[in-house]
């Protein structure tokens, strides 16, 4: 019986080509519009180190990376034991590895594989056989997968063909050689894989691009015009990015000495009349505290993007985690609102992102989109149907507000009239002390007061317009789980396998969180009997801000741990069991 | 600073319309007073548009100055005019872009943005206010103090050496480098008009004598160590420059540098010009096309 | 009937001397040993605007300055509109103001003056004639006010003395001529003020000094040995204390080129072996968000005190707020536990910085200690004997912890040992990225959750063994007041003044914010009937951050409001009388 | 740096000695292999007692260098390395404090603090691993990469010029720089040992080929490109120097410049003599004096 939904892991070094195979498989599924998931990881060596790539292919859609991988392709043992807990294969597995590594298999330990295909494949001497070089030796693997598992050769011939088309004469002959020796070579296993056979037929292609990608493109579309931003991982994406498409589409971009100038100049950018976004990861964000307060002050208008990494300080640089929530939400000194969304997989990147240029614009707030390392660094298909989403534009002085200019005049919403420089009538001296209504600077508490409500008035506004979030699985449930950004995807796949065991179970996941959604979410909470959080950071940041703003039914189980390991399908599934089972409020975690 | 309008005639601007009604909370005596009257003036000869013009400085007495000008302002956070200045700047480079601040917001905790956006050659012409003191915060030493002078923060004396702007915006990369006096108005406006028509960064360093926290006296000795640079001086060479830097005995004004090189905007401009062939009217839609499979 | 308590108020410009003559009167009232607690306050100019000086002077202990003046000295009508709502007048209080001054009275508008006694005073002229300058006009007003309101002559003379005594010839005897003409003048008054007659016993003087000299003073006492700041207003007189004292000491001192600095330095310096401190208020803690985050994972103990001033941004520089605990608590990007203190007074800042050192030792945790400008800058009287505070050294490695040194070593605590450079069995190398107990680099999410545990487990300790907090009045009432930092002072005056009414109320002022000391707050909570917080920030900063910690009884009242003044007793008061009559969770500030 | 240790016979430390075990993680044949390889003779040449001895730096491949040696050592945040060599170089003047890291790390982010170690003579060595990029982050542009040049970060080429760090550090006031290469391991121990024996702020710029993102060439290139100073060069002058900067068709190394002047510990230290007179056995009690009513 074939499948609708094989997950792949190839594990190597340097010079095996594991990610470049990945890519092209990837290419190929999406192609045949395959709903795919791919993922990387690596060691710490900057080049030539262990690296590991994941391939999720499914005929149906699907949400996250699975954990445990029904292929396991590895060229070295060697490097393969650096990734023991993050690549899992299934009990019944089917293992190729490298014939003549001479690490003797009883030393290969994999406790999960309890019943799996080992098959030994000699991928470098098939390689190098077949084109005369072993660095083809992903190509002929890409070959012996196609064969096995159904991922139409069309396809990948197609991958291997773009590749290798354009380099020097014979490089592609070369190439589609090793193909078919993989190919071939598949045949004479011996061993029967057809259960892991895919299944599908094929589609209209789809795109595939990471989250990052995502934000990227989704600033093009809202209208952001200029781009400053320092390079940190897992964010870097985007200012590549926008270094080629910025300019194409008519904007500029700088890259700035570090962080703090980053967010200064798209608070130039904003105040000279230009959506003005920066991108960067949680030591950027710390940096940006001073200047957040500022663009709150004078309200106005930018996108923060912060693609979430382990931490505190350079912490775990290449790995997710889910602890910037309290830094977003209650950093820089004084009583400065700003707003922050949650994007929950790649194609909510886009949207979390054009909605942070909307309200930015609506609101002449600072937005904060909080993205993860497991979003943003994770390349997913995407139905580009999907990717589309209006876009606000500021809205500029009337004659008549122009006529007794106040640029902080007082009005029902807080939002006051924004004119921007070229404008005759408009002219104002902005400011980061507190200032009255023309902008001057007022040291009155008094003033302090009424502009202080003012400010955060405008909070109401979003609240009411943008309650962004996700209700999964059934309106009333036994268990309703809250989990935010890259979680919703495991939630998702896990409350698919709990419900058909039959657990009652639903998820709240917000995509707003500040202003929250407290309206919508004091519903749901009503709607379930046990509320559980699943949270990928030390402390259980939402949890404890959520308690800032509503009251908790009592009986709430809360799940946090430090990331460095996305949430798990697994995990969720355990945690949800031991909330039916037994009480406990923190799990340790253990591999 | 780009885009200067050309001079019409009778002038439809006179300084006095680029003074703004609030009141400057500066000491009286205050060198600043000279600086911001000196700007009225060049601004004035330049024929800016005031509304096309924007004034941003950090904190600090002297970054109180673009609350005093009628124009667009910004008075942002201590140390961040440039990173502002650079967005407005390569947001909108129709824009005027003036830059101003004091030693401390410049040097100490803005000496970074210095050391940047005079390397870019970014449009913007800067001005700092050298009064050789925090000011607003009461009399602290600043990266201009003189070495062993006693301040509210060095009770036993300055224990470090300063620093000279000039000498340190050439090393930058700024393309236009001079240093003024406050007290000395026309050499001020002449050195303003020059500042703000070059293309590319501008630097001016203003003697701007703090009354308060250095003394009445500041005023007199600077004005007496006044000297212009000699006839023939050769402002296109770095090496001449750095004779008329870290003077202890005299303060020669006047422009120590000027070079003629393409400035960000510039060059920023050559790429997205070249960057948009082939990619008129670009869509969403268009730019999604990346992301298809390309086989 | 003269009275044991009265509060002077001072109003002119630039050249009035108005702040000398209360620095004066308040080393006067030291000097006799009264309790003395000064003001000022200042316009927007730099230097020569309009200036206020308020002083209380008291027999009896005293903690807040009180909001009402008895007596009130006005050089000039029109510096006197600035503060208005500021400084005011009780119904029945004296006012001397300048004869000569143009503004006709029945344009002076003070609503709370129903009863006053109006007293046209020469000032200028009395000055003029006995010295022949009008510079001399304080002299002679402090001979009026000593000779009126009875602070002993014998003390304020001194204090001319003293100033005058080194100046020139003639200089000291003109001044002692204006005193005498003051006090000469006062005798012709025709009106009745002997109500306000300070009658007191003179006993042994007292220090005079700021919260930020407390906290200077403290970083001296603890060992403080290595000092590293950057300016800013409210917090600057710490470093230009500590430039003088810290090298007589046999410290050292840097003023740095930013705030950023100033935390790396004195990191290095911390991590060098000497204890160490910076100082600031809340752009630069903004600034220091990163920089903390590496103090909280690499293990390092430092003192960072934040003098709050009205934010966001610059905000209002010279004013109090307290709206820096947010950033203070939960500032910094990931997990990274933090220790925060917050004295509430002068004599407290002196305890918390001590404390602030100890914890940092015992933890090696970064310590905030949350000062505000209403304590910074305020002048008060301590008692000498109250200044002393055990002091708590770094521990240093064992031999045999040496043996196998792990820097992060897993202990029952969390606190692992900590050598120092120079130690020759100690040699490791730190960093921010997350680490093994070696402090080797490790990226595993495993090590991970064991490290953040490690390093969060170090705040049970502190709140075992610092539940630092205040509880005023009586052990059950019927309004719990919860306030912190610099409002302990108004709420205790008015406390005294409520239970005089029969009104049945108490007071938790927690000293320590993180950890908070729960296990006393929450006995507390169940001791009032009502739980009312007070707060001079506009979101409710510890409110909020409370309700992350514990579930806090229904029906807790609320009352925010932005900083830019003090809280009044007045205030303190209203919202009393306002919570045991009326519902509603906000109210507005009106002026 | 100041306090050294005077060479005993025979060697108590071996170059090895200071080799830490813990494998780096750069890429086969970066150049910074050379540098830390270089810091070990150096070491060894000065008999610098590993546990007297602090390695600190920022973030960056090459700020993951105090890993590598035996000693203390602190990899901190990104830029920042001065600043927290500041704080243990004027806490604890008797440790031997050595600073290294990227282009990045130390002219983007952490220029600032460059510039104010470099003006207060900061007893520190500072190395500076200047591959002309962002080796950590996969490849953007540095401020020290040429204009034009295409990397991640500029698809379009690099349009910001770039900066001589040596002529910055001399502006800036650092009293030794000099520039090495990576590949020249005889030149790089001598710079290094001359370097940690100054007294006052040293800085080296160590020309390290980054070969993941500058392409295996890069060492080939600057090979060819190596110079020399010429004999009898002057490095006592400022102006000599700037001609051997912003080279672009060569590279030379040597100590461009070398100054004697008074460090920020001697200053320091200075003061603090002074201060303590008098004031010997200072208790809590005898500062409390001050605040007593002076009459
Ligand atoms: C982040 C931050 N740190 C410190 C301050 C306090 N501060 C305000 S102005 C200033 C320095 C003023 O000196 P300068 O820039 O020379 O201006 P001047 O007043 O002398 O004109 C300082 C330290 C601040 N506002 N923000
Ligand atoms: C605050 C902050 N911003 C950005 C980063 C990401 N980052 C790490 S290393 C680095 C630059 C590396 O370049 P360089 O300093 O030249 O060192 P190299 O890797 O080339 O040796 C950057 C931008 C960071 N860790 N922290
Ligand atoms: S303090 Fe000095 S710089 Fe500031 S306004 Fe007064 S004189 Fe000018
Ligand atoms: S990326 Fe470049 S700088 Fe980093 S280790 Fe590799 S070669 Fe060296
Ligand atoms: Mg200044
Ligand atoms: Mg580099």
């Amino acid at each position: 019986m074939p499948t609708r939904d094989l997950t792949l892991a190839m594990v190597g070094s340097g010079g095996d080509g594991v990610v470049t195979m990945g890519d092209m498989m990837a290419q190929a599924g999406a192609r045949d519009g395959l709903n795919v998931i791919k993922v990387e990881a690596y060691g710490p060596q900057i080049r030539g180190g262990e690296s590991s790539c994941t391939l999720r292919m499914s005929a149906d859609p699907i949400s996250a990376q699975g954990d445990a991988v029904d292929v396991l392709v590895v060229f070295n043992w060697a490097d393969f034991t650096r990734f023991k807990g993050e690549v899992v294969p299934k009990a019944d597995a089917v293992i190729l590895y490298e014939a003549s590594d001479p690490t003797p298999l009883e030393d290969v330990k994999i406790p999960t594989a309890t019943n799996a295909a080992w098959i030994p494949v000699p991928f470098v001497e098939l390689a190098t056989k077949a084109t005369g070089t072993k660095a083809a030796k992903n190509i002929v693997t890409l070959g012996i997968l196609a064969e096995l598992f159904g991922i139409p050769q069309e396809s990948v011939r197609k991958a291997v063909e773009f590749k290798f088309g354009k380099k020097k004469a014979g490089v592609l002959e070369a190439n589609l050689k090793g193909f078919a020796a993989g190919r071939e070579f598949a045949g004479t296993i011996g061993v029967d894989v057809s259960a892991r056979k895919l299944e599908y037929s094929i589609s209209a292609p789809k795109l595939v691009m990471t989250g990052n990608e995502a934000c990227a493109v989704a600033a093009l579309h809202a209208g952001c015009r200029f781009f400053a931003g320092y390079p940190i991982t897992p964010s870097s994406e985007v200012l590549h990015f926008l270094s080629e498409w910025l300019p194409r589409s008519g904007g500029r971009i700088v890259q700035t000495e570090d962080e703090l100038s980053a967010l200064g100049a798209i608070i130039g950018g904003s105040f000279a009349g230009v959506k003005s976004m920066t991108s960067t990861s949680g030591p950027g964000l710390s940096l940006m505290a001073e200047m957040l307060g500022l663009a709150s002050m004078a309200e106005i208008p930018v996108v923060i993007l912060d693609v979430q990494r382990g931490g505190p300080s350079t912490g775990l640089p290449t790995k997710s985690e889910q602890s910037d929530l309290y830094m977003a939400v209650f950093g820089s000194h004084g009583d400065a609102p700003r707003i922050v969304l949650a994007p929950t997989d790649v194609e909510d990147c886009f949207h979390a992102t054009v909605d942070a240029f909307n309200i930015a614009e609506e609101t002449q707030l600072p937005v904060i989109v909080l993205s993860d390392q497991a979003i943003g660094q994770s390349r997913q298909t995407v139905e580009k149907a999907n990717l589309v989403h209006e876009v606000i534009d500021r809205r500029t002085p009337t004659a008549e507000e122009l006529a007794d200019y106040k640029r902080y005049a007082q009005t029902p919403t807080g939002v006051s009239p924004m004119s921007v420089p070229g404008t005759k009538g408009g002219m104002y001296q902005t400011n980061g002390l507190e200032h009255d209504e023309t902008a001057r600077p007022a040291s009155s508490h008094v003033m302090h007061e009424k502009m202080s409500r003012k400010r955060f008035k405008k909070l109401d506004f979003v609240e009411e317009k943008y309650p962004l979030y996700v209700h999964l699985g059934p309106e009333k449930a036994d268990v309703g789980i809250v989990c935010w950004g890259s979680s919703k995807g495991p939630v998702e796949e896990a409350m698919k396998e709990l419900a058909a065991n039959g657990v009652s179970v639903s998820a709240f996941v917000p995509r707003i969180i500040m202003p929250f959604p407290k309206k919508a979410f004091l519903q749901y909470a009503a709607s379930v009997k046990t509320l559980v959080f699943l949270e990928v950071n030390f402390v259980g940041q939402l949890y404890n801000y959520l308690r800032t703003l509503v009251d908790l039914p009592a009986g709430t189980r809360v799940f946090t741990r430090s990331g460095g390991m996305n949430l798990s399908v697994t995990e969720v599934k355990g945690r949800i069991e031991s909330v039916l089972s037994e009480p406990g409020v923190r799990e340790e975690v253990t591999a | 600073m780009s885009s200067v309008v050309e001079t019409p005639a009778p002038p439809r601007f006179q300084p006095g319309d680029y003074k703004s009604d609030l009141k400057p909370v500066w000491c009286a005596g205050c060198g600043d007073f000279g600086v911001v009257s000196a700007m009225y003036r060049a601004m004035a000869e330049l024929q800016l548009e005031p509304w096309n013009t924007v004034v941003v400085s950090g904190i600090g007495c002297s970054s109180r100055l673009p609350g005093y000008v009628e124009a667009y302002g910004f008075n942002s956070v201590h140390g961040r005019a440039l990173p502002i200045a650079t967005g407005i700047k390569v947001a909108r480079p129709e824009l005027n872009v003036v830059a101003v601040g004091g030693d401390g917001d410049g040097l100490a905790i803005g000496g970074n943005h210095f050391l940047h956006a005079s390397r870019r050659n970014l449009d913007v012409f800067y001005v700092l206010m050298d009064n050789e003191i925090y000011g607003l915060t009461k009399g602290q030493a600043a990266p201009t103090t003189p070495s062993g002078d006693k301040t509210k923060s060095t009770f036993f004396g300055n224990p470090e050496p300063s620093v000279d702007p000039c000498e340190l915006a050439i090393s930058f990369g700024a393309t236009w480098v001079a240093r003024g006096f406050s007290g000395d108005m026309k050499g001020l406006v002449d050195l303003m008009v020059a500042g703000m028509s070059h293309r590319g960064f501008a630097f001016l360093n203003v003697m701007s004598p703090c009354v308060t926290w250095r003394g009445d006296d500041q005023f007199k000795v600077m004005k007496a160590k006044l000297r212009s640079l000699p006839e023939g001086y050769d402002r296109s060479s770095r090496a001449a420059a750095f004779a008329y830097t870290r003077e202890t005995e005299t303060l020669t004004t006047g422009v120590l540098y000027e070079a003629h090189e393409p400035s960000l905007l510039d060059r920023l401009e050559a790429q997205r010009t070249k960057a948009m062939e082939g990619h008129e009217g670009l869509t969403t839609e268009k730019v999604l096309k990346v992301f298809f499979p390309p086989f």
